[in-house]
């Protein structure tokens, strides 16, 4: 039962928003204050979130915690919050991430720290914003706004290629989302033609549409979240602004922004297009499966660390698209029968939470080297271990649920998918179940050549193990990798009226 | 009584007119600027007729604002003008070509 | 009553002593970390074997029950349980039994290591995993257990990180057993989606689901459902227990530490695949075409792994190829449905080739870290309670009548005799001719290492100028081998395979960064460079060996009554009625006593002793000429040295091609094609049209006056004429 | 043909014979005194249509401000004249093409397409007593249309001003008095008080 009377959605969004601007008005003189400003706001913010989690009802699909405020009157458009079992986990995530990227940056950043800071706690802010809005030109607004504060990250605290990693990022995920506005335009003129003109989410889940219409919206749709989550092969932006990014950039991108592909398709594609979806899932089993498996190859051969995890990102997100979109086939198979569409959405939200901790916890790692030795190149590394053995514990351990392994997070969602994929067809399973091998060989063979082996060089052996500010980062990490490893119950359990709510609504055709 | 057709016809040729000036002094950024003024006069002659056509004073407002803003106009132009002969010794405009992509 | 706490203690204990010893190895130093180890692994092994005695002689019931829920999805429940019953039970107590003898090896063998508290941290977290494989009533906990049972001993094989040799073969151990896994996985989806469970019972149950249902994986062929779920799991046994073609990283292995090759790489973990194929039998037995998969299999693995433990020099991978062999033959078990004989030889095999390593491992400590064994020789005068406690091992493992290993292997190859699945008769001759080269390799190793002239003098005298041919990559991959006597390190060419390119190593306690002189210290009472003075290693290394040695011996003749022939894995394993050959063979049941007689009537027996004399004959009586017979059939040599070129041929294709596939998939798929053409060639196509866009942009102001003079115009003309 | 419609013909034809002297005149002081000229032709016609304000401001306004203006401009300017008409009738037959066109095509408009005819003519307004075009004019300018008068006030006070700054210049080596920095001038930046040290004079001492 929510018990919480008071905004919370509002406070989650705004409390970040707010501590970003009073950073800003503090500057970078007072910046030892800062610091605190900005870890104290999100610290609390996360402490919030953790009530919403305490406090969701996990026996009803519909949306909790709403809050209901007109915006833009003149386009019947509401300032509208709200959770579900979607939307409830990542905006945790998002909140649980934030701190640690804080803590990571805290003495690493000494070109205008308080901007550093401001910006990604705007981001939290309009992050949360983007998963708790249920007006779609809230949501909107806010998905765009996301840029910025992303777009000013890498473009200032990144790395050499910054301009052109930054460009083609903010080119990419716009031409995305724009082509995702017409539709939502699109859908808005409908529901004024059925009376009572909305951009409510809800809906514009409710409006029947053609086939055609539908196959339009679909595809706007699929090119913004594909785009965001990455899909293969829209995927090339993605390598290039995590290879530039700073650390904290690079972990908040990799853990939350492409989070968002995700839960576009479960939040707008399944439900509003569900025809086009059952029509054109083919296109996006195929576009995850070669993902999957073309991706898993390409990491293989990278040099550069951050790539490889990017590449290795890619490749786990292909998990989150093949998971959501089984539904349809599985209908086709079985004969109507729904059984493992759940799974396989399951599958795909337990893979989303999972790799926003484990690719974070990578970053985080790559980051810790790149602090000592200013280098993102394998070659550059070689018998970490002996100078950093803490870290390399940590290493192996995110390295081995990077690949998989069971009792880690990433084990849960690519084994329910894996599932679930079977029983649409042995080679959706086949090619899924590559990333076992795939997964582990580009992962290991990375760990094989920056952590194991002699000590490769003089800055190798200069190395200093983690402090105090890593240990606690990467710490945080590993428990929260492997207490979800360990029982993802409760992550299923909350999301499973909302999961179950999510295939009753596609199976039933618009038309 | 004054046809209405034949106020409109003689704005037409006005304006012409000054079109045809705009591409016959094309150099002389003074002329053109006559020549602008010219046009703005040809479609005076518009409102004022219809103004009269339909009963309506709106039209002779409008001229009054049309007016007013060319005045502006031609008082901006021409100090840009004397800045610009300061600048460059000529008025060609031929030589202005800044904004040469 | 069997209760939960007890169960959760024995899992528990180990896993707790890894914690602390890992995390808090530091604080608590190598005497806290082995002794809460020690404990962690005493008290399961108390436990187990209490959990045993009541499910045998107090006839608890078997338990079957839920610790909690891993989680629920679409209407299937995963969750962690213990399912403990006779099975499982002889399978803790083994894996305790091993585990608590190695640890106690361990201080012994690793007393310099560095790592010490690492180590201990990890063979305890090994027991752990492995006792969640066996215990589990369910196949997604099972993953659980085999996969940190893989990662534990990818760590182990890299115990020695610093070695080049080490971190390869640990890679490729971990890797080859993700192809197993793979196909383990798609088992355990196939099993779900047929029968809607992941537990043992109600999966069991439901078979008759997943037999009822085809599957068509490629176009125009239909399989029978079970077939292609039993093939998919036995592929997840096929790379836990090294089965061709997913043997090749067990010889590797040997890499790691000697007491991990005993307890993981011998006596436990690669037999996880043995037991999930014999826990699943009741589905194994439903599809003949995937028995005869498993026999064939385990048949080629038996014989021609055995092979390659002819001709290999290097003690340790001996010992490992014989492991790849009696897999092999607990496979051919398992595929002719004689579940109860693998698991019976699985069992003795746990115990005398935990021995032989173990024992290879005091040999190891005893030559100061030399293994190769032409390096050896005459040591049973030095080192005699290894001598004997090896030959005790190495007798059960030919099946010398009386043994446990022959009960076991005997009883394997009559029931392979009786059963008539396609295949038999092909694994018949394999297993047949495999006792006589069991025995050949097994004697052979015992002459070379503890008959003989002691050759480790002459090693010494000229070692150090040996030509063999070590390429640079040896000779830089043991650069760190700092043991003061220049002979070892002369000789890492010395070994056959290839893997000395890569810097094969030697079961030394070099340490990362232990760069020589800084080593120099840890070894002082070794760092000798006159001839090598063997000597017997201290007690903690010799009493796990008497300890294991005891079983060795007796287990056999104590256990084959009822394992085999009696009731003691009833309502555990399923045979169905046409596959019985055990109780086709147990009708003629007598005893042990009556199984011996009967046995040395038998061709096998005999073959032993012949492979046992033939070994005598060339490596004691004429030692000249082994090397004769190389030379004349160099290429069959050449063959087995270079283990049939699975290596070669494995890193070429998949290896050499899986790099060369990303490259090309990188290269040519995302930097030129989706990059370079598509993103970067559209920026390319907008800029290269504003280049032309822009010679519109004169500058020249009348220009742009009569475009729009002209344009007004075309636009007015469009709306008169319209 | 009444008088009105003799005096309508006959002005138009005056206004479009100084139009073309407008465009065509070689000197810009023709130019704009063709313009000037056309200016007093339109606000002529103007008066034929009852515009009788508009036709004062016109001639007030234009002819008396910014044509004089131009007349300014054209004299401070030492144009090039041969310079400028050079190329004079590059373009005159497309000049003279598009003119034909628009001239052509809205003769079509309101010939072909009978514009004139379609607008229905409504009782003169002047014809009620006591008429005044410019006291009906102010009368909308200050109720109806006073947002846009007044902006149209404030775009003139901006063409002032803009003017006056384009315009202005400061000349090298001229004397100007800068108020601002005589007004935060402080005493620090002109009166710099010295500390010597006191020099007594050989002389002094022995007097």
């Amino acid at each position: 039962m929510s018990t919480i009377t008071w905004p919370i959605l509002s406070v989650l969004m705004w409390l970040p928003i707010a501590g970003g601007v009073a950073m800003i008005l503090l500057g970078d003189k007072s910046i030892a204050l800062g610091r605190w400003v900005a870890l104290i706001t999100t610290a609390v913010t996360f402490g919030i979130s953790t009530l919403l989690w305490t406090n969701f009802d996990t026996t009803t699909a519909a949306m909790q915690f709403v809050e209901e405020r007109t915006w833009i009157p003149f386009f019947n458009s509401y300032y509208a919050l709200g959770v579900d079992g979607f939307a409830m986990p990542l905006i945790v995530l998002t909140a649980f991430i934030t701190p640690l990227v804080v803590i990571a940056g805290w003495s690493v950043i000494d070109k205008r720290p308080a901007q550093y800071y401001a910006a990604f706690l705007i981001l939290e802010g309009l992050m949360i914003g983007v998963f708790s809005a249920l007006d779609a030109l809230l949501f909107y607004v806010l998905w765009e706004a996301m840029l910025i504060p992303m777009f000013i990250i890498i473009g200032i605290w990144g790395g050499p290629r910054r301009v052109y990693a930054t460009i083609k990022f903010f080119l990419y995920t716009f031409l995305g989302s724009v082509l995702m506005l017409v539709s939502l335009i699109y859908m808005y003129l409908q529901t004024c033609d059925a009376g009572q003109c909305s951009y409510a989410i809800a809906e514009f889940q409710r409006l029947p549409l053609g086939l055609n219409e539908q196959l339009f919206i679909f595809v706007a749709f699929l090119a913004a979240f594909a785009v965001k989550v990455p899909m293969w092969p829209v995927h090339t932006w993605l390598p290039d602004a995590h290879v530039e990014a700073p650390t904290g950039g690079s972990v908040i991108l990799a853990a939350i922004m492409l989070k968002m592909g995700g839960y576009g398709f479960l939040r707008f594609s399944l439900p509003i297009t569900p025809d086009a979806s059952d029509t054109l899932d083919w296109l996006v089993i195929s576009l995850s499966l070669i993902g999957v498996v073309y991706i898993g190859f390409v990491a293989l051969v990278q040099n550069d660390m951050k790539k490889l995890i990017a590449y290795s990102s890619i490749a786990h997100m292909g998990f989150v698209t093949l998971g959501s979109f089984l539904t349809f086939e599985l209908m086709r198979v079985n004969s109507g029968d729904t059984t493992g569409a759940a799974m396989g959405i399951d599958g795909a939200m337990v893979q989303m939470i999972s790799h926003g901790l484990i690719s974070g916890a990578m970053f985080f790692c790559v980051g810790v080297l790149y602090d000592r030795v200013h280098s993102r190149e394998i070659s550059a590394y070689g018998g970490v271990v002996n100078t950093m053995p803490i870290f390399a514990a940590f290493m192996v351990l995110f390295g081995m649920a990077n690949s998989g392994l069971p009792a880690t997070s990433g084990f849960v969602g690519e084994f329910l998918v894996i599932l679930a994929s079977f029983r649409a067809d042995f080679w959706y399973a086949f090619l899924a179940g590559l990333t076992l091998i795939l997964g582990a060989a580009y992962t290991l063979w990375l760990v094989k050549r920056v952590v194991f082996g002699p000590v490769a060089n003089h800055h190798v052996a200069e190395l200093t193990d983690v402090n105090g500010r890593e240990l606690l980062v990467l710490g945080v990490l590993a428990l929260a990798v492997l207490g979800l490893g360990l029982w993802p119950a409760p992550l299923l359990d909350v999301m499973r009226p909302t999961v179950e709510n999510l295939v009753q609504q596609i199976t039933v055709s618009k038309l | 009584m004054i046809s209405l057709n034949f106020v409109l016809m003689l704005a037409g040729i006005l304006f012409a007119l000054s079109v045809a000036g705009i591409f016959l002094n094309r150099k002389n950024v003074i002329l053109l600027l006559m020549c602008i003024e010219l046009m703005l006069l040809a479609v005076n002659f518009n409102f004022i007729a219809f103004a009269r056509q339909l009963g309506d004073l709106g039209g002779q407002v409008f001229v009054f604002f049309i007016l007013t803003v060319a005045a502006a106009e031609s008082a901006i132009g021409l100090a840009i003008l004397v800045v610009l002969f300061r600048e460059r010794k000529s008025i060609n405009v031929e030589q202005l070509d800044t904004m040469k992509g | 009553m069997i209760s939960q706490s007890v169960l959760l203690t024995i899992v528990l204990a180990p896993l707790l002593a890894a914690i602390l010893a890992g995390i808090a190895g530091k604080v608590i130093g190598r005497a806290g970390a082995h002794t809460v180890t020690i404990a962690g692994v005493g008290i399961a092994f108390g436990l187990s074997a209490y959990v045993l005695k009541l499910l045998l002689v107090d006839g608890a019931p078997i338990v079957n029950q839920t610790v909690y829920t891993w989680l629920v999805s679409d209407g299937i429940r995963m969750e962690v349980g213990f399912l403990v019953d006779n099975l499982s039970a002889m399978m803790m107590t083994v894996v305790t039994f091993v585990s608590l003898c190695v640890h106690v090896y361990t201080i012994g063998y690793m007393k310099d290591d560095p790592g010490y508290q690492r180590f201990f941290a990890y063979i305890s977290l090994f027991t752990f995993s492995m006792l969640m494989l066996v215990m589990s009533n369910n196949f997604m906990q099972l993953f659980f257990g085999w996969e940190a049972v893989g990662v534990v001993s990818y760590l182990l094989i890299g115990f020695w990180y610093t070695r080049p040799s080490a971190i390869f073969a640990n890679l490729k151990a971990f890797l080859v057993n993700r192809v197993g896994d793979f196909g383990f996985v798609l088992g355990i989806a196939g099993v779900a989606y047929y029968t809607g469970s992941l537990d043992y019972a109600t999966v069991f149950n439901a078979r008759d689901a997943i037999v009822a249902n085809t599957m068509t994986i490629f176009p125009g062929v239909e399989w029978q459902a079970i077939t292609v779920v039993c093939i998919c799991l036995f592929v997840g046994a096929m790379g836990k227990s090294a089965q061709v073609p997913l043997h090749v990283w067990l010889p590797d292995s040997m890499e790691g530490p000697t007491p991990i090759s005993a307890l993981i790489h011998a006596a436990t973990m690669v037999t996880a695949g043995i037991f999930m194929v014999a826990r699943m039998s009741p589905l194994f037995e439903l599809s003949e075409t995937a028995l005869s998969f498993v026999l064939v299999i385990g048949a080629t693995t038996a014989f021609f792994m055995g092979l390659l433990g002819l001709v290999n020099n290097d003690i340790k991978r001996v010992v490992a190829y014989s492991t790849l062999s009696q897999l092999g033959y607990m496979t051919v078990a398992l595929g002719v449905s004689a579940y109860a004989g693998a698991l019976f030889h699985l069992m003795t095999h746990a115990f005398f080739k935990a021995l032989l390593f173990l024992a290879a491992g005091s040999v190891i400590i005893g030559m100061h870290h030399e293994q190769d064994m032409r390096k050896m020789g005459g040591l049973k005068k030095y080192m005699p309670i290894t001598y004997w406690t090896s030959a005790i091992g190495t007798l059960a493992l030919i099946g010398f009548p009386g043994t446990s290993g022959f009960f076991s292997k005997d009883a394997l190859i009559e029931a392979v005799h009786a059963s008539h699945i396609p295949g038999a008769t092909y694994a018949y001759w394999c297993v047949f001719l495999g006792v006589f080269i069991t025995a050949f390799y097994s004697f052979r190793l015992v002459f070379m290492t503890f008959h003989g002239p002691e050759r480790f003098r002459e090693g010494a005298a000229h070692g150090s100028h040996d030509d063999h041919a070590a390429p640079p990559a040896a000779a830089a991959g043991h650069g760190h081998d700092a043991h003061g006597h220049g002979a070892v390190v002369a000789h890492a060419g010395a070994h056959d395979d290839h893997h000395a390119a890569v810097g094969h190593g030697h079961d030394d306690h070099a340490k990362a960064g232990d760069h020589g002189a800084a080593h120099g210290t840890g070894h002082d009472d070794h760092g000798h460079h006159g001839p090598v003075e063997p000597h017997e290693s201290p007690w903690v290394v010799t009493l796990p060996l008497i300890l294991l040695a005891i079983p060795s011996l007796f287990i056999g003749a104590v256990t084959i009554g009822p394992m085999l022939f009696g009731d003691y894995f009833n309502g555990v394993l399923f045979v169905s009625e046409e596959h019985n050959v055990l109780g086709h063979i147990g009708e003629e049941w007598h005893g042990p006593f009556q199984f011996i007689v009967h046995a040395m009537m038998q061709p096998p027996v005999y073959l032993a002793f012949a492979g046992w004399a033939l070994a005598w004959f060339l490596y004691v009586k004429r030692p000249d000429l082994p090397a004769v017979i190389a030379g004349k059939f160099s290429v069959l040599y050449n063959l087995f040295a270079k283990k049939f070129y699975f290596d070669e041929i494995y890193q070429a294709v998949f290896a050499k091609g899986s790099v060369g596939l990303g490259t090309a998939l990188w290269r040519v798929g995302d930097v030129a094609i989706i990059d370079g053409a598509a993103v970067n060639g559209s920026a390319r196509a907008v800029g290269w049209l504003s280049g032309v866009m822009r010679r519109l942009q004169s500058g020249y102001l009348y220009h742009y006056a009569f475009a729009m003079i002209i344009g007004l115009s075309v636009l007015l003309a469009w709306y008169v004429l319209r | 043909m009444s008088i009105t419609e003799i005096l309508f013909y006959a002005f138009s034809g005056v206004l479009l014979v100084s139009a073309v002297g407008v465009i065509t005149a070689r000197n810009p002081v023709h130019a704009a005194l063709f313009l000037v000229f056309s200016f007093f032709n339109s606000a002529v016609l103007w008066m034929l249509l009852e515009a009788e304000f508009l036709a004062i401001v016109l001639v007030l306004v234009y002819v008396g401000a910014v044509m004089v203006l131009f007349l300014f401009v054209v004299m401070m300017l030492d144009i090039n004249v041969a310079q400028v008409k050079e190329g004079f009738t590059r373009y005159a037959p497309l000049g003279i093409l598009i003119a034909l066109i628009v001239v052509a095509e809205i003769g079509s408009v309101v010939w072909v397409k009978s514009l004139g005819q379609e607008v229905t003519p409504v009782t003169a307004i002047a014809a009620e007593p006591g008429y005044s075009n410019t006291g009906a004019l102010g009368e909308l300018l200050y109720t109806k249309y006073l947002y846009p008068f007044e902006l149209a006030a404030v775009i003139l006070l901006l063409a002032i001003v803009a003017a006056i700054v384009l315009t202005m210049r400061k000349r090298a080596g001229l004397k100007q008095q800068d108020i601002g920095a005589q007004v935060s001038v402080r005493a620090q930046d002109r009166v710099r008080i010295v500390k010597m040290p006191p020099v007594i004079e050989a002389g002094e001492k022995q007097s």
